[in-house]
């Protein structure tokens, strides 16, 4: 009985310190990770680096459309 | 006559025993809640109708070819709460806490409430009647995580027996984190805290919000692997709505697919609540302890931030440490409210977001660290 | 050479037999059945090309290992059903019902059909070659009951050898409504009752649809608890809907969830259209059972509203009868359409669904009587 | 086969009357419901009482939309 | 102390291998290719985080017990492949095909890649350290079929070791393609031949795309049972969505099913990038064969069309044979884009897509040969 | 060694001839079809004959609307 509860205290010790040392590091390295990122990639605000994606370019977009519109126009004459 | 008898035997008013009839009531207080309350209506409804379903006699649908003992199986290999935690991550939007990283500090004081409940569950056992092993103790601790995915997963690895109670109160006290923690605010900040304006947050670029859920899987699994399969889960869900590339797989996770898990966690969750189980002194333990783990979050948060802002350069109003319990977003909003309240034109909201969602990755840690030392 | 040989023995066209050849050809006329005269599509087609995929020699798709062998699973669990099931559930008002309790009665005297069925597949035993048992008969009855997941549930827990047979000729008689029950109808009415002009329904209010799928489990669960897997699931789904809380549950109940399980049940029913199974005298007793079960369910339904008609203080028009015998909505859809024929002016489709909701009911009691009754 | 037969004739009945004694049941306990119901909690047309959540107050969602519009200014300026 | 010796010796730190962190680098590697290079993100973002996840040493999520073991469980039933193909099945136009059928040539011939590979495969094993088995060989073969569920699906039947290599260089290359094909396609063609201008396709009939996916899942079932689940699976995909009257299954599979298959199977995939099996000598000869097969595919598509325009009545421009490689639709839009740029009047799309999907046939056909000669 | 070399170009024959066999002879099967459906199957353009549904006729539409603007109205009246 005794031996449970003062395994409680050690794992309320030992977790709070888990936990408060855990996120307090994730605070630095939040730190880290935010002025690296903002000094060497800096972002334009509105823009969305990610959503580039290469395939898509505006030519393919198009051309694309203008098959998809010379097939529409004959589809319409049949 | 003969199929008469057999047909009365069959009946559920002669098989029907007192203990389920008890749950089925259970079940319905928790529609009740749900429905006209609206406690958490999305986990509660399917519980609660699962409860009554389980506790059917003869039906037998917690039986081997049941339907509610397939379903069951999703919870028992974790695959449920984690599917839910990833469509979780795929909503959560880090901005906030990214322009805020102290808040962090705010999330990990909050989770004294589960380490406090592990103790208090330790401690009633000098109780008659209760007697909790360190794995139940430790299962219905996570309670004070204020996190619905995360208390099922660790219950269901630590202490199976009782996790309808323990997520049937997890659930429950989120609902209620409007009416338990306001009073605790009140009572542990002065008038002239909770009047304190924050300064505006800075915006946070796609690039940081798509580094950091990397940032987090790869530290726990180098300090806390044990809370990897949570954070991962997480992390996954909140880089695919991130990095804007898979928006079909985003939307889906944070949608149909949480849905259909939704609904089937419900209903295994409910399996659970069969009499033997749930018609315990323990279940009592349970919600009691539930209450006091949320009490002690939410005071730790506030009293954490108090501290912080002693000795913070910006103000920091104590009243964003309550959000640090998690129960996203309801705890934020509340901070907010309470706010309001000292002054109408302050709005904390988008403060309390940072240690709400802080107080996600902080259960998740716990619940890590649980997993990790309790054999 | 050796490689040229051993390929054209893996060919099909070495190792098809007839029956398997016959089968794909009945998969075949299944999806002709389904595209060109829309014969429940959404069933059909699923069970169609099931019925062909696991008709293929060599490519052992319904052998362990292979994907129908998988998918099988659910519906062997009962698991698919059961979630069609709730999805309909969600899908169903009962408000014309409530709003018109006696209808109910239309629904239960509609499944006279199934147990006349029952009778009958007994008595077919006298033809040689057909020798069907007591849980044959009562799975093959089912089919009157008109609504194809208490149709497959039942049969995969009784007769699972039949239950290909028994969903194509279960779905096949439901898109057949419009054919099979007129004639029927203006047989057993008159021109007079057919004109019948009904009082306008109530509103029903929205505590009154949420109370009713709690009464009904709870009644099924007191009395009929071998109903409950598919009353329960029917009004959890119900409930979902009607409570208007969970509203997101509801919404993938009844679209992406109920979608992705029919795709797996039809794909799973076509996988037991094997030709051993299917190519049998019983098949052509069940088919000619199916037939008589929909005629005998509709008839009845219709007197009983004859009878109620000359007993009611308000007019009850008799061609709403037939709608009891489920397969919601084509059947009230019929009736309201006879009745226009008779009367230009008199829409009978709100009259109609009462009983036609409630022949789900009075099949999913019938289910649970036979399920408890034949061991 | 006699035997069968004289079984089938056993169910037919039992099934009709349990189906029909079930729904008649049911006829009754839903009167009992719809009176009930429609005295001790009469709606207003047009009103959804299941549909008032707490926590989602006018107050708290003007509270939102402010917080998100403040948000947004100091984006656009950024 | 022993608390704290406990948790350091469960921290990943102590517990972390040199393999487990090169190969959570390559998660890395595959998450950066596919956020900020778009390299097929749909697939290779949850690959790469599965990769990350089940190298997390302690966490165990590839264990008994962990999430990713069963998610698993899906590929190796073949299940998650067959589904998704089902989906691209429903997602396909086979109009084009079928308005100019020759183009299936093409997509016979790109296949090619696939046959030239697995001889390129056996004859690596004079490198030391390469010692493919004949299975090996035709698993990673049929990267060159440039269609990832069809490699998955393979190389989970014949070598399922190697699955996840193989399934990150199909998914790798195929994005790859708009950089690989174009310099083979311009080396293969002469300027005058990339200016040819095609006549215009005729307009395709509902009732032949409805035929068409019947037509060959029943030849398929005739001549090559073996490639009839991927087939298979595939026309039924596209009967639904042809058909027209199951929309809500064709949009579930397309939209909503797909999505949730692709996570789990992008997670089971990455399950599979442990060390042991993916820091071979072997890995480094898969990403060489599946580039050399991919450039063979596309070199032997374009030069059957070569040869078809030397003796077709209408013209043929030889760059739409490289889209007999399949990657729908990239190798179509690939094809265009280089023909635009000999003649900026030129739009090849739609004429691409007939040897696109062509490929897509191909391939199956291909890999039910490799299943069917090889045990 | 040579022995599996010498099944790899088996298989590369025997493959290819495959691939190359079941693909033309789809290609004589779809010319079949396709002038077997266009003679004896035509098709005006825009018809889709596969979306005709039974008992979704437009009198049944009639009657639905009907019903259902009465049920609406004597809502509106309570
Ligand atoms: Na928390
Ligand atoms: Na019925
Ligand atoms: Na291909």
């Amino acid at each position: 009985m005794n031996e449970m509860l003062s395994s409680g205290i050690e794992l309320m010790l030992i977790g709070m310190a888990i936990v408060y040392g855990f996120l307090a590091m994730l605070v630095l390295a939040i730190g880290a990770m935010s002025s690296f990122v903002q000094r060497y990639f800096p972002e334009m605000p509105g823009s969305h680096p990610a959503l580039t994606q290469h395939g898509e370019d505006p030519g393919t977009i198009a051309a694309i459309s203008a098959a998809v519109h010379q097939y529409r126009k004959k589809y319409q004459k049949n | 006559m003969e199929n008469l008898r057999l047909l009365w035997e069959s009946t559920g008013l002669y098989n029907f025993t007192g203990p389920q009839a008890i749950m089925m009531a259970v079940g319905f207080v928790l529609l009740y809640l749900a429905i006209k309350k609206g406690f958490e209506p999305l986990l509660l409804l399917p519980i609660g109708f699962g409860a009554i379903l389980s506790n059917i006699p003869v039906a037998g649908m917690i039986d081997e070819g049941g339907i509610l003992y397939y379903l069951y199986g999703g919870i028992k290999a974790g695959v449920f709460p984690l599917l839910i935690f990833m469509g979780v991550g795929a909503m959560t939007d880090f901005g906030p806490m990214l322009a805020n990283p102290k808040t962090l500090l705010l999330g990990a004081a909050a989770q004294f409430g589960i380490f406090a409940t592990l103790f208090g569950a330790l401690a009633l056992n000098v109780i008659p009647g209760m007697d909790f092993t360190l794995k139940q103790a430790a299962a219905i601790a996570i309670i004070g995580g204020a996190d619905g995915p995360t208390a099922i997963y660790v219950a269901s690895k630590l202490a199976p027996e009782l996790l309808g109670a323990i997520a049937v109160a997890a659930y429950s006290y989120m609902a209620l984190v409007p009416l338990i923690q306001p009073p605790i605010m009140r009572a542990l900040t002065t008038e002239d805290e909770r009047k304190i304006e924050m300064q505006q947050l800075r915006t946070v670029g796609n690039t940081e919000k798509i580094v950091f859920p990397l940032m987090l899987v790869i530290l726990t699994a180098l300090l806390l692997p044990s809370a990897a399969p949570l954070v991962g889960m997480f992390c996954l869900g909140n880089l695919m709505n991130a990095s804007g590339v898979v928006d079909r797989l985003s939307k889906t996770a944070q949608n149909e697919l949480i849905n259909i898990v939704t609904i089937f966690l419900g209903l295994s969750v409910g399996s659970k609540l069969s009499a033997e189980a749930f018609l315990t002194m323990e279940t009592l333990g349970i919600l009691g302890l539930g209450a006091v783990a949320f009490a002690i979050g939410t005071a730790s948060g506030v009293i954490m931030a108090k501290v912080m802002n002693r000795f913070s350069s910006t103000p920091i109003n104590p009243l964003i440490g309550a959000a640090g319990v998690s129960a996203v977003p309801m705890a934020a909003r509340v901070a907010n409210k309470v706010g309001l309240e000292s002054n109408p034109h302050n709005f904390l909201l988008m403060h309390a977001m940072g240690p709400n969602v802080a107080g996600v990755i902080g259960s998740a840690v716990a619940a890590g660290v649980l997993l990790s030392l309790i054999r």
